[in-house]
């Protein structure tokens, strides 16, 4: 197909109907309600459902039933949606469904705000719900990558048996790129039938089960080993992660995400026209982390500034990666305030005089 | 004597009022206002009758009315 | 190279719309491009904008605190957007509805009587078009081909518009190049 | 001679501007609601709860205490205040969307238990602050921005009639139905909003009124054509009047008789 | 002579010794439900949704693919599994603590949507699983672990009835309540799972069963003594019957006359 | 008042009792279930008022709305029921209102099972909740603790008008011992009277508004920046931790929490008279979580082994306390099963072979 | 002719049967069975009327029915 | 100096009572002392255990994998618990229900007919006293003061039963100190 000028929403949206998806349950909220809007009449136009939900808690289960179907399904809303969809994403993980869950983030916590934040990221990469899981996690900076990223979740999603999140802010979701969605696009991984689905048993194999209760606690635990071998591989297969600016030397590397680091990329290309030397890492996947590569990046700086629109919850992530091999800065906005490229730009300059960058 | 008071400012210029007066006393003006609202204005003071069917109306309180001396209600609100 | 303009104004004033189109624009001319509108509280009326970036690299930060260009179709957007607008800038200002002068010395000042330009083609909602079209003449951010292109397409259910709206395009175009090219972004 | 002035605004309604959209009646109903607060003299001890929704801002609208609860959970929210604090007069504001669609287990249960607050239930057919999606209220075939083709009800059903639903509970309750389309509805509506704070007041029961509202903005038309389209739209779906009393009968339908219950038309 | 095997267990029912206490009526209420799955020739299409409850194990208890959802909401799971591939039978099993206070909204708007399920309402005035906690069902004066003076109604409000709540709802359904605390009354109650499921199998209608069930356990009475008690104290409270079918009348109450309206008794 | 033998779970009931709290809504989950069923007795008897939820969802905001009356309210529940008020605990933080939670957790993910578990250490700590929030965790290693930490949580919820989370395992609700309540308790900290609760309005102040909603991006900036400076007063001012066994020289640190914490250190005294030389240091606060005190400790040691009933959560934040200094090893259980003695001296026997630890 | 075969490992001795036979024909036994229940025992086969109430009434499925030759059902089940 | 057992049998036999009664005990002895229950999946019937530590310093792990006394009130419970207790430790076993012999050569092995000597003295539910006495003549955990004075407690309400469960305790004390002292716990 030709690039067309789409708004992230709706790019979101048609990503997924080009990923086979044909079910979409979700409730309105901003700044995603363009997305349930998409939905809502493109679906039919392909044989699809939309269903509005009475709430993000019954969207959620409408997921788990209808992955439990073996049907390609996603739902999306905004951050106090997904905090009511906790217990049903720690089912669906611990039923080993594949779902698609958007989160397009807004400012908190609360109410808090409608505007663009990052502050759920402890939510998406530690498991806001119980017990020990864990949802792959995307972060598009781009309207485009934000179409493929949907699209590769699907994927991602049938491989592992296991709910992907993609974690966009309230930019992402409102502003217009120029999209193409490549037709004939091949899976990001082999898919297998989808032989667990719980969609009618006529003997010839044993019911299908879709459940996560294990009374007895030994088999509850070989449960809790096979789920963590399958994150494990997820660590060794999955991390995904882009450099900028580090084909020369550099005194100081930047860790940003999602379109924040697009606000870091404008302000580190002026700064090197000024003559400092400053590399941009960003994880696309933030579970699995890029520890390795992050660790890797800021051992060719002498220090690290870590962007995040929150008081800082990558950071942990980071320092875990670096293990205080690298004195770690951060520069935060919150409640929806957006950084700026010269914000940043100031702020390094600022680390110029504690000696840690040089000039040219 | 009923007298009605529109506060042009809180006015939104909805015209509720208009269609809620039965002598059709109110009418939209022609200025905007702070909020860059057309807001009504009364143009036939004398005929009111004290309804105060367009203050119930109105959204947005804009309307007050007075009255001088004790007048009859058409009804309880 | 890159280009980049606030346009605010009233909601109804279509600078989404504009803003939209200069975008389409550039995609036309083969650039790279970024639309991001003012998305605020749920509320209703009030002042609008979009920033609209159009590069030959890919767009880096699609908020841009110090624009290039600002397109003002009111007097409350002007108040907002001048201070920020780059040394050396160009600033656009529907002067039928503001009536006072820019305050900046150091940028390109293009007053353009938006509304009445347009009253005065009897297309008296094309004065966004003309206002479009001033900030294209004074910036040839996008090329004239493409814009007037998208024009047809945008319309393309009303041939009139079409007419009408090309008609105010110029006209817009015309009053963005009369003026010096100095500083232009 | 002495002039009085008998319209004005109430005490405990602020003296600010509204967010509100022109014509939107949400305006009226907070007046009303204002108003019967005063009349009852409870200003001082009133406590409200905002939804989420247009009235979200209702805190900086009324001359009193005020919550901000989360979305739908306003009656539980109540229930929390009310059980701290039963010397107080709790009353929720909530839209259709808040109440009768991610609300709803909240109000059935809070009507169920009793609670002694006043729920002002107001029902516009629409999701207003959000830019107007479907509403369980939204009528058949009325065109939202997620039923772009009017509201299907092989699909999502007919629209949910809270008012007759919260009725059919056992426990003791005041519960009505009004609107403020027309002043004279407007006049009603307030008597209704006057027995519900009452009963309140006196420790009787809980209360709920429901009042059509009308959203000129998403549904697409001038306020004066809006009150007219509830008229003649809504009116006929959403009869008006009082469904329950506290000292009244039982109001649950009974089983059908048994040719009724036989017939297998589908 | 020829020997026919008269009664004897549904295919659709697994083989298996069932966790449930002895004399609990759960036991009655999955045999029958599989044999209408039987009867009707479709389980091999049938997919069921266990809650969370004592009947959670019923995953294991059905010859059929299952789901097991979280507390209270599987009407939402049905509906997920139904929109998603409307060829299957769907159905819910559900106690009342599950359907009746946490999923509340679900189970209202999957009736109100008219989603194309059935739906299995056990209510044995308890919560059993959990240890005998009270219910939204559970009878005024009845003793509960949360309730030891036995439910307050004037604290905890009167016991929900749910299938006079769901039946009011404007859109097409089946709903009825039955029991099957005796044989002849379990003869009955099978007849309208039968009605239920064939709404469903026809693609009618949503269908609701609500069928009264002992936990002889928490209610602390032997089984027999069990079926008595429901018999003397559930019953007159909750009517057996149908109080909806798909082409029925409109089972909603109409606003009260003028004058009952008036009435100020509280 | 003289000791009595209480299971935990009624030990926390009377201690909220004890601490002045008249109001309980909850709903029922194992293992807690002893927690309302007590309190449905107790509070009645001391005019308090006991009310069961429909639901977790609807317990959490009845929470809000007596918490924002300035009375002191708590809940509590298990696991999945914890999930469920993931939305209204990120209200609560934005509202600033003091409230008690008790979480007795369970196996997960899902539905899982019910018998004892850590796995909601990330969600307690981090926030699962959306939006940058934190609330202060307490975790308690015996009855009596649980009863004392019960009656601070209290305190300090409303000196910091923040949720207080008070962590347990199926153990700590189940198990009996001994517990006594000392009368006329002196509270943890000084309490302000609640001047700003919505309780009714004379005029004579502006109106108490709860809430957590900024439409302007810049005050919900500020309030964000407030919020921070209370956590960051909460690290400064309430880390609490107990170390074991340290008198002497150590080779190897322990570091566990709750009843899992008892095991270790019955597993330690058996090494010790084996003469192996490991020491315990166990966090009592989870959030603040003890950085320094840990970094201390395992300094004074070759190696480090965290021992948690889970795949490994508090382990993140041992990593990010030792920064790389010392080699941590863990050693967990899953599902319900329980570490016994035996098998966390096993593990620490095992060590001794990577000659981490040495004999003395 | 109608004859009851109770399944004495299935059964839990909940009684509900013996209460069920209008006949009287059920009762409980004295042994126990694999998992601990005093179990029901058919105690005068001869006068089953085959009306299956206890087949019917069994939540644990332990009973069946079996009859030889065609019989009349009192009801449809 | 540390005591622990497990007691476990049937739902009935109320073997979490006497769990119970001896921590009580313990604490009237002024020593430490942890009950814990087994809480299984929330489902009917099966067996049931609880496990008491009684010490002199602060209770370590009330779990306790390898116990110095086992309480087998029913045959399941022996199966599941006689290969986990200590060597030397105290086995006793419910004769009455248990029919077959401990397989451990290295503990001391007490048989307790438990329900006949309860049905002798007349009093068929005092088998779990007969037990409880058994245990603790056999391994001294707590004072027979302690416990009898806890008996007159547990059961104030009905003075027959103290003085039926006091002599059912005893008639326990004196089958478990009948024997061979050897490695008790
Ligand atoms: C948990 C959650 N879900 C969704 C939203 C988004 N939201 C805000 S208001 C609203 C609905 C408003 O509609 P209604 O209740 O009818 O009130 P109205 O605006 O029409 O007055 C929604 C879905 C939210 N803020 N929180
Ligand atoms: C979110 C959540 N809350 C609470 C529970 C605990 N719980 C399990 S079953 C149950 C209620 C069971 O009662 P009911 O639905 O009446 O079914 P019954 O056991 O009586 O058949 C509860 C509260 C849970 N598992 N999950
Ligand atoms: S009703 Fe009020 S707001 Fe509307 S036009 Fe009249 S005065 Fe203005
Ligand atoms: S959107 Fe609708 S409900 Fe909201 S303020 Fe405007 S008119 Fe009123
Ligand atoms: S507890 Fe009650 S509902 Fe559950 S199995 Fe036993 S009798 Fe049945
Ligand atoms: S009804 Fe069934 S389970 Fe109960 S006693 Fe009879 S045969 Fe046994």
């Amino acid at each position: 197909m030709a690039k067309k000028l789409m708004k992230g929403c709706e790019a979101i949206g048609e990503a997924a109907i080009q990923a086979g998806c044909r079910l979409f349950f979700g409730y309105p909220i901003t700044p995603q309600n363009e997305i349930p809007e998409y939905m809502s009449h493109r679906l039919p136009q392909v044989g699809g459902t939309f269903v509005q939900a009475e709430s993000e808690v019954a969207a959620s289960n409408m997921l788990y039933g209808a992955g439990g179907s073996g049907e390609r399904v996603f739902t999306s809303s905004s951050s106090p949606g997904i905090s009511l969809m906790m217990e049903a994403v720690s089912y669906m993980a611990g039923s080993e469904l594949p779902v698609v869950i958007v989160n397009i983030m807004r400012a908190g916590p609360g109410l808090g705000g409608i505007l663009p934040s990052q502050a759920d990221y402890f939510q998406a990469t530690k498991g806001g719900g119980h017990g020990d899981y864990r949802c792959l996690v995307l972060a598009p900076w781009s309207v485009q990558e934000a179409a493929d990223l949907v699209q590769d979740a699907f994927d991602l999603a049938d491989y592992y048996r296991n709910p992907v999140l993609v974690l966009g802010d309230g930019l992402i979701g409102q502003m217009m790129e120029p999209v193409e969605f490549k037709s004939g696009r091949t899976p990001c991984k082999p898919l297998a039938p989808k032989s667990w689905a719980a969609t009618g048993c006529d003997g010839s194999r044993p019911t299908n089960i879709v459940n996560s209760l294990f009374l007895d606690p030994e088999k509850l635990e070989q449960h809790n080993v096979k789920l963590k071998a399958k994150y494990d591989a997820m660590v060794r297969d999955e991390v995904r992660v882009a450099s900028y600016f580090d084909d020369a030397d550099y005194d100081m590397l930047v860790v940003a995400y999602g379109t924040v680091a697009r606000v870091c990329s404008t302000a580190i290309e002026d700064l090197r026209e000024q003559g400092l030397r400053v590399a941009l890492i960003r994880p696309i996947t933030l579970f699995p982390f890029p520890y390795a590569q992050v660790r890797a990046a800021a051992e060719r700086a002498r220090s690290v500034l870590v962007v995040e629109l929150s008081c800082g919850q990558m950071i942990e992530d980071v320092q875990l990666a670096l293990e205080g091999t690298r004195p770690i800065h951060f520069y935060g906005r919150q409640g929806g305030m957006l950084a700026s490229p010269d914000e940043v730009a100031e702020k390094l300059r600022s680390l110029v005089a504690t000696r840690e960058v040089r000039h040219a | 004597m009923s007298q009605i008071v529109i506060d042009r400012d809180l006015c939104k210029g909805c015209e509720l009022c208009v269609h809620a007066c039965p002598q059709g006393i109110l009418a939209m003006g022609r200025e905007i206002n702070a909020k860059g609202y057309f807001f009504a204005r009364v143009a036939e003071q004398k005929r009111c009758i004290g309804c105060r069917l367009c203050c119930i109306t109105c959204p947005d309180v804009a309307i007050q009315m007075r009255v001088s001396g004790t007048m009859y209600h058409y009804f309880s609100y | 190279m890159q280009n980049d303009v606030i346009i605010a104004g009233f909601g109804g004033q279509g600078v989404l719309l504009i803003g939209k189109m200069l975008a389409y624009a550039g995609m036309r001319d083969g650039r790279e491009v970024s639309w991001l509108p003012s998305y605020g509280p749920e509320m209703r009326g009030g002042t609008c904008n979009c920033t609209v970036v159009i590069a030959d690299r890919p767009v880096g930060s699609p908020v841009v605190q110090h624009p290039r260009a600002v397109l003002a179709m009111n007097l409350p957007s002007l108040d907002k957007f001048e201070p920020l607008l780059r040394a050396g800038g160009v600033l656009l200002i529907n002067s039928s509805l503001i009536h006072r002068d820019a305050q900046r010395g150091d940028v390109t000042v293009i007053k353009v009587p938006a509304t009445e330009v347009a009253n005065q083609l009897g297309n008296p909602r094309g004065a966004n078009m003309v206002a479009l079209g001033a900030y294209i003449g004074a910036t040839s951010a996008v090329s004239v081909e493409a814009v007037e292109a998208l024009v047809g397409e945008t319309f393309a259910a009303k041939p009139k518009l079409v007419e009408a709206n090309l008609t105010a395009l110029r006209r817009g175009i015309a009053i963005g190049q009369e003026l010096p090219r100095k500083g232009a972004a | 001679m002495p002039e009085t002035v008998v319209f004005s605004r109430p005490q405990a309604l602020a003296a600010v501007h509204t967010h509100y959209c022109p014509g939107c009646t949400h305006g009226v109903i907070h007046r009303m609601v204002a108003e019967v607060i005063d009349e009852l003299g409870v200003r001082e001890r009133t406590v409200g709860i905002a939804p989420v929704g247009c009235s979200v801002l209702a805190y900086n609208y009324f001359n009193t205490d005020f919550h901000e609860a989360s979305h739908g959970r306003a009656p539980a929210v109540a229930t929390g205040i009310k059980r701290a604090r039963p010397d107080l007069i709790v009353f929720s504001y909530q839209g259709d969307g808040d109440l009768a669609s991610i609300g709803m287990a909240e109000i059935i249960h809070c009507a169920n238990r009793g609670e002694k607050v006043t729920v002002v239930f107001v029902n516009n057919a629409i999701y207003g602050m959000t830019g107007g999606q479907m509403a369980p209220t939204t009528m058949p075939g009325q065109v939202a921005t997620t039923c772009p083709l009017g509201r299907d009800v092989s699909q999502a059903g007919h629209p949910v009639r809270v008012a007759e639903l919260v009725s059919t509970l056992r426990t003791p309750a005041f519960v009505a139905r009004a609107s403020v389309h027309t002043p004279l509805h407007a006049v009603n509506a307030k008597e209704m909003l006057r027995r519900a704070f009452r009963h309140q007041k006196e420790g009787a029961c809980f209360s709920l009124v429901e009042i059509l509202s009308t959203c000129p903005t998403n549904w697409g038309m001038p306020p004066a054509e809006a009150t007219q389209w509830l008229e003649k739209t809504m009116l006929p779906y959403y009869p008006l009047g009082v469904f329950k009393t506290p000292g009244g009968a039982d109001r649950a339908p009974a089983p059908l008789s048994a040719q009724e219950a036989a017939c297998r038309t589908t």
